[in-house]
């Protein structure tokens, strides 16, 4: 799987709620980088919401913080959707079930 | 944003930190943008993707741009590649060193498949002008 | 010693830089055409540089990424594509005018058609930043560039009335017989000259490439501080000469030629040769500044080797397109397109794609994760925001305006 | 993509027209034949007025040879082709064709004047150019008289 087929697609619950389309994704780093083994990068989430340019920015995820303009226009931040809650995935969309992840937040 | 749930260890948003970014190599050099993420999907069910290679070079920054200029850009690729494997040039992700405002690699990049337009270029047309052994100092 | 190189390379963008032939031709024309009316669109273009090329300057010492890597690094690769072939063909424009530029002054010592100069000027800007030792450069065309200031003396010599000259640039109104459009669209030229986006690809590739680091802050402020005002000064200078000559006798501007005469008729002889010399100085140091700029925003856009202090063949891809940038800039410059033309278009043009480079740094210089305690503080974002608006006025303005008054016609 | 393409093609195209639309047309009306007299008036009277300080500067021995040479050549190119444009112009009625002498001498006159002086400067002889650009002043007069006549734009 490639990052670019998971950005901008359009993400849809099982109940048949659409949530946006996906701008980035959560990796989180499991052990030192370059180390033999199964350690590496995984990726735990994906980043959701209906307009792109926050996220692009890094207003969204809130690694820019201004300036005060920019950060009100763009500072909304995404939804994030843990990889456990995807049911089914293809190009044109991502299907989630919200009721498994619902225990965990 | 409560951010427990997503397990420990340091966070990397893939899209802000990672893509688009430089590729460094030991010595320095910059050896081409991380145009796209490969991904190995889990066995299974509930294991996690994990990041295998960055991708870089034209065939990924086509497949990533889309749309006219992205199939422009794929066309030149398949062009030039005409004489070589079609796929994008892989940097496996073992070979990433740090992740800051460039990827870090360990490694020496001349030898990357990233690199091979600059060797072409290199090899064929800059090293027949004279003075290209020098220096600009 | 590393310091003092430091200051010339700020002192080098700013007169080969802020002084290039767009500035030579805008501030010249203005003068002639409106008088000392326009000197604000100066001051708002000065300080608007400082603020954008502080930034850049800052941004590349704290993360060594020259901007056009932090413009596809933020904007995407599809944004920042687009990005790139506006960023490219305006520096191209640039690169095409200042050749062009080179070759005009050149003509003025040696009465042979500027048309013949051009593709050796193409070949001296190619052999310079193939074999020569850049820093050397540096101080040499820095120096020679200082011989502009002779247009500031020629303006004392001149005795105007100091109190008239401040009266009109500091109530600035529309002469009778302009028409609002034509008056802002050579603001938006004036605006656009000082704040060229090469000026700023230039700079922070150069400070990545010097290793700059958080220590050479001061530097970086130094030399942006200390250089561009000086340059708008110059500014200044070449509009106040030509309105105290030519706009009380009808002369307008459209010939380089034309620029020499104020410190002519004041200095004489000396005076010309200054002034010529300074031609040459500014318009070859910004031929080098934008062939190399057609380099940079490319290999960074792709993640290349780039440099100009590496060996020509560890940046392969990055001369390349840099020959080729000057070649297409010779041919182009030999089919006898007015190069005055070329140079008011590249600058009113620059002025409407600032925002497509200036967004992405402002950005970056606001990321804690990228610059830990040397982001914007409360005061430079203020400014910041304020460039922001202005900038985006100007670049929903610019083509309405050049259709408006026919490109100031 | 495809809607900045199209975009960026359009201002392209656009720029490119503005560019190529910058020569004279031909003029339909009295006013639209009054303001392009008077654009070219302007012209010429910039051309005069440069060509008149280059000759002082020449004369006085303030200026190389080679600089007087290529100022006063553009001078005289710029007046030959603003003559050359307002003699392409269709003059549409009577008091045109009177505006169009009037103006017509003017520019003769400062076409020799001016080819003169570039004559001249080409031969190096640069102490006769102020006596023989003395006409400039009066032709000068005489522009600027003929453009403050023609009134501000309408």
């Amino acid at each position: 799987m490639l990052l670019s087929e998971l950005l901008g697609v359009q993400v849809v619950t099982t109940d048949g709620d659409e949530l946006g389309r996906v701008h980035d994704a959560v990796l989180v780093q499991d052990g030192p980088m370059g180390a033999q083994g199964r350690a590496g990068l995984r990726l735990h989430a994906i980043a959701v919401g209906s307009r792109s340019l926050g996220s692009q920015l890094g207003y969204a995820q809130g690694t820019v913080q201004g300036p005060w303009l920019l950060r009100r226009l763009l500072g909304r931040a995404p939804r994030l959707l843990p990889w456990r809650a995807i049911v089914a995935r293809d190009g044109q969309r991502i299907l989630v079930d919200l009721s498994r992840i619902s225990e965990q937040e | 944003m409560s951010d427990q749930h997503l397990g420990a260890g340091r966070h990397v948003w893939a899209v802000l930190e990672l893509l688009d970014r430089q590729l460094v190599d030991e010595t320095g050099r910059l050896v081409g943008k991380v145009d796209d993420v490969e991904f190995e999907l889990p066995d299974d069910p509930d294991g996690l993707p994990r990041v295998t290679a960055l991708l870089a070079g034209l065939g990924a920054l086509a497949n990533h741009i889309g749309g006219d200029a992205g199939a422009a850009l794929a066309a030149a690729e398949r062009r030039l590649a005409a004489r070589r494997d079609q796929h994008p040039s892989r940097v496996d992700i073992e070979a990433v060193r740090d992740i800051a405002s460039a990827i870090e690699l360990g490694t020496d990049g001349l030898d990357l498949d990233t690199n091979r337009g600059e060797r072409w270029v290199r090899d064929v047309i800059i090293d027949k002008i004279p003075g290209a052994r020098h220096a600009a100092e | 010693m590393k310091k003092i190189f430091g200051v010339t390379l700020g002192i080098l963008t700013a007169m080969g830089g802020f002084i290039d032939i767009g500035d030579i031709v805008a501030n010249s024309a203005t003068g002639a055409r409106f008088g000392m009316s326009l000197a604000w669109a100066v001051l708002l273009g000065v300080v608007g540089i400082v603020v954008y090329a502080e930034m850049a300057g800052r941004v590349a010492s704290v993360t060594k990424r020259a901007t056009f890597d932090l413009v596809r690094e933020r904007l995407g690769a599809r944004t920042g594509l687009v990005n790139l072939g506006a960023s490219f063909f305006i520096t191209m424009l640039t690169l095409i005018a200042e050749v062009a530029g080179v070759a005009l002054a050149v003509q003025l010592v040696v009465d042979v058609n500027y048309l013949l100069w051009i593709p050796l000027v193409g070949f001296a800007v190619w052999m310079v930043i193939w074999r020569v030792k850049f820093s050397t450069l540096e101080t040499v065309f820095g120096l020679m560039g200082l011989a502009m200031i002779v247009v500031v003396v020629a303006v004392v010599q001149l005795h105007p009335s100091w109190s008239q000259l401040w009266h009109h640039a500091s109530h600035p109104s529309v002469p009778s017989g302009e028409g609002h459009p034509t008056y802002f669209y050579y603001a938006i030229a004036l605006f656009g000259a000082a704040m060229t986006p090469y000026e700023v690809f230039f700079f922070s590739s150069g400070a990545v490439e010097e290793k700059w680091t958080r220590s050479d802050l001061m530097l970086n402020r130094a030399n942006v501080y200390l250089g561009f005002p000086l340059g708008g000064f110059l500014s200044l200078g070449l509009m106040a000469g030509a309105a105290l000559v030519f706009h009380p006798i009808g002369v307008g501007v459209e010939n380089l030629s034309q620029v020499g005469l104020p410190t002519s008729i004041a200095l004489g002889k000396v005076g010309l040769a200054f002034i010529i010399v300074g031609f040459v100085a500014c318009t070859f140091g910004a031929a080098l500044e934008t062939a190399l700029s057609c380099g940079y925003t490319v290999s960074q856009y792709f993640g290349w080797q780039w440099g100009k202090l590496v060996r020509p063949r560890e940046a392969a891809r990055f001369h390349l397109v840099v020959l080729v940038s000057l070649f297409v800039a010779v041919v182009v410059g030999v089919t006898a397109v007015d190069p005055i033309k070329v140079t008011e278009y590249s600058i009113v043009l620059s002025a409407a794609a600032l925002p497509l480079t200036y967004f992405p740094i402002l950005v970056v210089a606001n990321d804690r994760t990228y610059m830990g305690e040397d982001v914007n503080g409360p005061v430079k974002n203020t400014i910041a925001t304020f460039y922001m608006v202005v900038l985006t006025i100007v670049a929903l303005a610019t083509v309405p305006l050049m259709i408006a008054t026919k490109a100031g016609a | 993509m495809r809607r900045i393409t199209i975009a960026l093609l359009i201002l392209i195209v656009v720029v490119a027209l503005i560019v190529g639309l910058r020569p004279m047309t031909p003029a339909r009306t009295r006013d639209d034949f009054a303001n392009k007299s008077k654009d070219t008036a302007e012209s010429v009277l910039s051309s005069v007025q440069t060509a008149r300080l280059t000759a002082g500067v020449g004369t006085r021995g303030d200026a190389f040879g080679p600089y007087v040479s290529v100022v006063l050549s553009e001078s005289d190119d710029a007046v030959a082709k603003a003559q050359g444009s307002y003699d392409r112009i269709q003059p549409p009625d009577a008091w045109s064709d009177a505006t169009r002498a009037r103006l017509g001498r003017l520019l003769d006159r400062s076409g020799d004047v001016v080819s003169q002086l570039r004559i001249v400067a080409r031969r190096g002889e640069l102490d006769r150019l102020e006596r023989l650009a003395r006409p400039l002043r009066p032709l000068a007069a005489k522009l600027q008289r003929f453009i403050d006549d023609a009134g501000p734009r309408p």
